[in-house]
């Protein structure tokens, strides 16, 4: 302990019952975890790998990372809450489509961008209503979204893909760069992640997603609205899944009714390397960001050291493995 | 960035290229990836696999991890034709040559195309189906994963055959994942409704190899499968007499023929806008 | 049989919670262990239960050095214990929960019918009869949930019998029974070790009492030869002013008034009125409605008639954010499922209710948000030192002071206490009706059930006895007697 | 009842405030749901086609059900715990690749099979410790083992399926019929149903099972060994998951690297149809027979109506949907 904590500490007297480690402080390395874990990786790049640390790749890893990242912008407050959230994959897709079809019907980008977000909207709400009114274990419930929206995708768009949309706005939102630099997509990641940072920190509704996640009984029953609560978030998690979507589509410049399969496992590990706990209740958005980050660097650097197709997968679950049990503060 | 490579890389004196696969969870690809590396051996030239895991996105990271790894020329087998046209500008805005395998690249001008077309093998599955079952009876299709290009364009080929035919009736199309054992319920399901079956065309011999699976088990004789890869276990049973024919794309040569291209572009010797790898059917 | 602790040391990483504590007891005695929220006790108890293993210390059973690796072990030695926390499993039956880790079995089949009769008849011996053996252990009341542990531990045909608080959620009546058990295990030899924070019940039943005083041994005394006092002080260390502090305020203007409530199935015909500054007490028996009242009022529960007025305006109340909106606080009788989010702050949790209050436009203001949290816990006395800890790292009584906390951001118009003071010590109990005087005196109607009738005697104006449902009786605190009201719950009168 | 506990129980009167419907009866009835629902569908679907109610298409619907309800009876166990097992299929293809390499060694059927379930038990007993000592979410835990097992299975069959195993005990486990009429499956299917229903109905480890599930540190404090009981649980997941892989190695001549992928999603589907809680400690074995059995009968009714590939998600999504919502008695 530092001379200065322990003059804190001296001074404090601690009446029974109250634990002595500044807990604050304790959290707050237990929280640094994944942190650690992710420039550790990064520094073993560099070394294995001269092309790791040169600004192109950094920037490319941060863009191939943008789209998990929205969605798992999302996916934090829906295991904030204790939930789960499958259908991203599927939403996603079905945004994709919408917004496709429009701009292929010769409507201007911003409509299509609207619609498709609003459309990631209402599918997100369908979700909360089931799960929060209708009592449904959101994990089953998202499950049979997740099949249902994924057919409606396919039926939106007779199972092919919609490519070609000569919109330079459209195209910029994926593929364009801010101040020639930093790839579109990386900024308006980095925008939702200040937005939603802001949210769970500073908000009323940020603070009753932790009381609702952490208790829902007590929350209730200090006036908070946890069904409403929980609404909000699904929905919030399903214009996310459809922002990501808005990249996707600019970015392959074509929506493809199959994308987006497995996008939520993705998230989910992202979420939970980032060390938010599934129980609910217990995490935050930062860890979220580092948690995409350690995914993207480590399908990057794999790909860089020219590791085999078969191996990534044993090496990318070991990795996985090996964090969470580092790192199981709570299970 | 032509030229060679002056950053001291242990690999400097052999030139790097890159192959973007769109699944390696298919044989077939797995196939046309130990094509290329084999004749990448043979030739000297390092080659780096990425596995894009069927997800367009998954595709252009990998792309752009190769870019990075500055490659000369980059073989790109897409997951959706329309999908990589981006990804495929971005590697020749950074000087790397492009040639797409197997399926094509649309939006984007490549250097060469090394492959043969599914459509026109779905059409060669027909044509011979039909000659098979004499153009009259009623045909199953097995269909793959719904939306994937590849359950596309086959069954495009093949439809567009087997619908302008009077005395041929599909009784049923349905969809069976490019899986074995989806391939067997399905067909299970579908002689449950209707036994009078001449021919199955399934898009792909996984599936084609489950429902003869399921045609075996309830007796029938004389259903002509058709299947379509000629995979290894595919071309077994067509030996055994069991599978009529397969549509072989000769992933192997596909893979073994994009490294050709890449060496001669490497050179700076001019290549065939086209290759066609030549589509073969299986019989016994 | 003989049980003594030696020098028991444990520390939960760099918190000592225990230091060199002596602790015996032998066969045919009730030993209470007392000490305020936090002392040590149930971390003494769980050591000697085999939860924990000390870091120094050892235990000495019969003159031989015993280790308790496990509960299992503790039992072979023939030591058993209620847990503090209730410890069902709710999805289980009664009788699967009675015979948990220790099913019969033949042939390695569960003997079912066994298991029913010898649940029903365990649960006979502790006054349970009316619990159905193969309901699932979730659907029963507190109350009803320790009758099933008492019977669960004397099942196991205990020598050291450990009773961590487990008349908190008792009333009356089902202490008596169990104090009768007691006496007849007494008899039996059976060492009995008691922890409680009521202290007429230690001096009604126990021999001998030991006190714990943070983590530390104060002193063991013969109950026959010490008093009130000397117990309050070896615990608290110094005297305790006032156990029942007064309220100077006279009530004023009717404030709240309830007409004919009733619900579904469990109460009727409720009428009563609080004045502003005027504390109603609830008494009644175990599964009498008591908690179902304050429910209803605070709209968790649908009701199917009556009226509730306050100040006057009649209020329809469909769920809790109305009843808030509305001015009603509610302190819940179980703060762990339902008064608290464990994992949150002090801070968290203190401006729950309130936390608009404290924000514009959604955005909290976090100088304003804390300047309140600092101000409620000098007013309250929660004993933190920082108000960024856990809650659930606090003690008992300090949790229950943070729930208080939540609903005094906003003084509520009216405040509804259900087992206001359960589990908290004598200090902090003092502490707490000094918190409810000083809303009463700020013109809060407050309306509070309690299973201590000593409480509610001591710190109502009326109290209103509930029976089977109904209410038996409104009576002047001033003028009544613990024995009118045990009999007007019981249905006499 | 005995006299004796007639005797006992006589003498109980009910207290008012104690609900005087007999709470076991109306689970009973809750529990029931699922199947009418069942029932209903069947009986929807014999009208709608005639091939429907045949013994032939019966039988089909019950073979094709076994693999996954095989799979579904060890995820019962593991969600009883209010856990999860993702890695299942990928589990059933490390087996199934494990046991096609013995076959084409030439070491005989019955030691493929026995070190194919032992290798499923292993992974699940992996899977076990990391989750219950290991203290790791099951989510995050299989998720990883997940990914990691697919990475083994492609590894060591070099991602190419192996076919072609000339053994007639071995084709027998999965096409082989009893009695002429019913497939080997679908008794294997059976007989395990009944142990599973035997141990979860009859013995101290099935209690034990549900105590755990209902509240682990309760579990513990009454002695049982929770640890011990999660790892055996998720070792026997695993041997189900490779069961399951005997089965289908079995019935298609063939062992597949990709083989079992997407399966966690249908054993899930199936033990939450059933009425089994997500939340543990809740839930019944015969509920995911007939969850099982939902799912079946669903895919090949909509294959018997030729319904296309596109709208057969939306329906699937859509009654899963609607099951869950009509029998949503827990959270
Ligand atoms: N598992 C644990 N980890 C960390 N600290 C603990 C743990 N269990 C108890 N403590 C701390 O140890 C101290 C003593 O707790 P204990 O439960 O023994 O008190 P108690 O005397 O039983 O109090 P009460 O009267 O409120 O029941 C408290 O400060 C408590 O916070
Ligand atoms: N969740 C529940 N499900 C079914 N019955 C319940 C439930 N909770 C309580 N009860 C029953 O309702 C009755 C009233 O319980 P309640 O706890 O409200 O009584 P009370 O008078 O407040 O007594 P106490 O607070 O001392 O338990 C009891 O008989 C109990 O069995
Ligand atoms: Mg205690
Ligand atoms: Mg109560």
């Amino acid at each position: 302990m530092s001379p200065l904590e322990n003059a804190v500490l001296e001074k404090v007297h601690l009446p029974s019952g109250v634990t002595r480690l500044n807990p604050q402080r304790k959290a707050l390395l237990q929280k640094l975890g994944p942190l650690v874990g992710l420039v550790a990786i990064c520094i073993g790049l560099a070394f294995m790998s001269p092309d790791f640390l040169t600004i192109g790749n950094v920037m490319d890893v941060a863009r191939q990372v943008s789209i998990n990242a929205m969605i798992a912008f999302g996916m934090t407050l829906v295991i904030l809450l204790g939930g789960i959230d499958l259908s991203v994959g599927s939403i996603l897709a079905v945004s994709s489509v919408l917004m496709a079809m429009l701009l292929h019907a010769g409507h201007s980008s911003v409509l299509a961008v609207a619609v498709g977000i609003l459309a990631g909207a209402f599918m997100g709400w369908v979700n909360g209503i089931v799960i929060a009114p209708g009592k449904v274990a959101p994990f089953i419930a998202t499950l049979a979204t997740m099949t249902l929206l994924r057919g409606v995708a396919l039926v939106l768009s007779q199972g092919s893909p919609i490519s070609d949309f000569s919109s330079d706005f459209f195209s910029m939102l994926g593929g364009g760069y801010f101040l020639t630099l930093i790839p579109v997509p990386v900024v308006s990641m980095l925008v939702v992640f200040a937005l939603f940072w802001f949210v769970l920190k500073k908000t009323v509704f940020g603070r009753h997603v932790y009381a609702t996640g952490g208790n829902a009984e007590a929350a209730r029953l200090s006036g908070v609205k946890t069904d409403r609560v929980q609404i909000l978030v699904y929905t919030l998690s399903g214009i996310m899944a459809a922002i990501a979507g808005v990249i996707l589509t600019s970015r392959l410049n074509s929506a493809q009714p199959t994308a987006g399969a497995g996008y939520e496992l993705d998230a989910i590990a992202a979420v939970v390397l980032g060390g938010t706990s599934l129980a609910g209740g217990r995490g935050w958005i930062f860890g979220t960001l580092v948690g995409a980050l350690l995914i993207g660097v480590l399908n990057n650097g794999l790909n860089l050291l020219g590791v085999s197709a078969f191996y990534q997968q044993v090496i990318k679950g070991a990795v996985i493995l090996l964090a969470v049990l580092l790192d199981r503060s709570d299970k | 960035r032509q030229g060679p490579d002056t950053r001291g890389d242990s690999t400097s004196a052999q030139p790097t290229i890159g192959l973007s696969i769109s699944t390696l969870n298919n044989p077939f690809f797995v196939s046309l990836r130990d094509g290329a590396e084999a004749e990448a051996k043979a030739k000297g030239i390092k080659l780096i696999t990425v596995d894009a895991q069927d997800d367009p996105a998954k595709q252009i990271a990998g792309v752009e991890d190769l870019i990075q790894k500055r490659i000369k020329v980059l073989l790109i087998n897409p997951t959706d034709s329309d999908a990589v046209a981006n990804v495929v500008k971005e590697a020749e805005a950074a000087g790397i040559n492009v040639i797409s395998l197997d399926r094509r690249v649309n939006g984007a001008e490549v250097s060469a195309h090394v492959g043969s077309d599914n459509a026109t093998g779905g059409k060669m599955a027909a044509e011979f189906l039909l000659e098979k079952i004499a153009d009259k009876g009623n045909v199953v299709e097995l269909e793959g994963t719904p939306g994937s290009s590849a359950a596309r364009e086959r069954g495009k080929g093949f439809d567009s055959v087997i619908d302008g035919q009077p005395d041929v009736k599909v009784i049923a199309r349905q969809p069976a994942d490019f899986d074995r054992v989806k391939g067997l319920s399905v067909m299970e399901n579908i002689l449950q409704r209707n036994k009078n079956v001449q021919g199955v065309f399934a898009q792909n011999d996984e599936m084609a190899l489950g429902a003869i699976r399921a045609i075996e088990e309830d007796g029938l004789k004389n259903v002509v499968v058709v299947g379509f890869d000629a995979t290894a276990d595919g071309v077994a049973a067509v030996k055994a007499g069991k599978l009529a024919g397969t549509v072989q794309q000769k992933p192997e040569l596909i893979g073994k023929m994009g490294v050709d291209a890449a060496q001669l572009l490497i050179d700076g010797k001019p290549v065939d806008k086209e290759i066609p790898v030549p589509l073969a059917l299986i019989t016994q | 049989m003989q049980v003594a602790m030696k020098g028991i040391s444990k520390a939960f990483g760099p918190v000592k919670v225990l230091e060199g504590v002596d602790f015996s007891i032998v066969g045919g005695e009730i030993h209470a262990l007392m000490g305020e929220n936090g002392a040590g006790k149930s971390t003494l108890m769980k050591i000697l239960s085999g939860v924990y293993t000390p870091d120094a210390g050892s235990i000495v059973v019969d003159g031989k050095p015993t280790a308790m690796r496990s509960t299992t072990d503790a039992e072979s030695h023939g030591i058993a214990i209620i847990h503090q926390e209730l410890n069902l499993i709710p999805q289980l039956s009664v009788m699967e929960n009675l015979f948990l880790g220790r099913e019969p079995q033949r042939f390695g089949v569960l003997d079912s019918k066994r298991m029913r009769v010898e649940a029903a008849i365990w649960l006979n011996k502790v006054g349970g009869s009316q619990i159905d053996t193969a309901r699932e252990a979730g659907t029963l009341s507190i109350g009803q949930q320790q009758l099933v542990e008492i019977a669960r531990s004397l099942s196991l045909n205990a020598q050291v019998l450990i009773m961590d608080e487990p008349t908190a959620a008792l009333t009356d009546k089902e202490i008596d029974t169990l104090f009768q058990i007691m006496a007849d295990l007494r008899s039996h030899g059976i060492a009995i070790v008691y922890v409680s924070h009521r202290m007429e019940e230690m001096f009604r039943i126990c021999d001998k009492v030991s006190v714990l005083r943070d983590g530390h041994f104060v002193g063991e005394r013969m109950v026959r030869e010490t008093n009130f006092d000397e117990i309050v002080k070896l615990m608290i260390g110094r005297e305790l002013q006032q156990r029942f502090p007064a309220r100077e305020v006279e009530p004023g203007a009717v404030r709240f008034k309830v007409e004919d409530l009733a619900d579904e199935n469990k109460i009727s015909h409720i009428h009563f009125e609080v004045r502003a500054g005027e504390l109603l007490g609830v008494a009644g028996l175990m599964g009498s409605g008591r908690s179902e009242i304050l429910r209803t009022l605070f709209g968790l529960r649908k009701k199917t008639s009556g009226q509730v007025r306050l100040d006057g305006a009649t209020l329809d109340l469909r769920n809790p954010t109305d009843a808030i909106a509305a001015g009603i606080g509610f302190v819940t009788e179980d703060r762990k499922s339902q008064g608290l989010v464990l994992g949150m702050s002090v801070r968290e949790n203190a401006t729950l209710v309130h936390l608009s209050e404290y924000a514009r436009a959604g955005i909290v203001n976090s100088q304003a948000e804390n300047e309140a949290v600092h101000q409620l816990i000098s007013e309250l006395h929660i004993h933190t030192r920082d108000s960024e800890l856990e809650v659930k790292s606090l003690s008992g009584g300090n949790q229950q002071k943070v729930v208080f906390a939540k609903w005094l951001a906003k003084p509520p118009k009216v405040l509804l206490l259900d087992e206001p003071t359960r589990g908290v010590d004598v200090g902090g109990k003092a502490e707490i009706y000094q918190i409810m005087n000083r809303l009463a005196a700020s013109g809060t109607a407050i309306v509070m059930v309690s299973s201590e009738l000593p409480e509610v005697l001591a710190m109502s104006d009326r109290i209103l006895v509930m029976n089977e449902g109904r209410q038996a009786a409104i009576f002047s605190a001033k003028t009544t007697t613990q024995q009118q009201i045990m009999t007007a719950a019981s249905g006499g009168l």
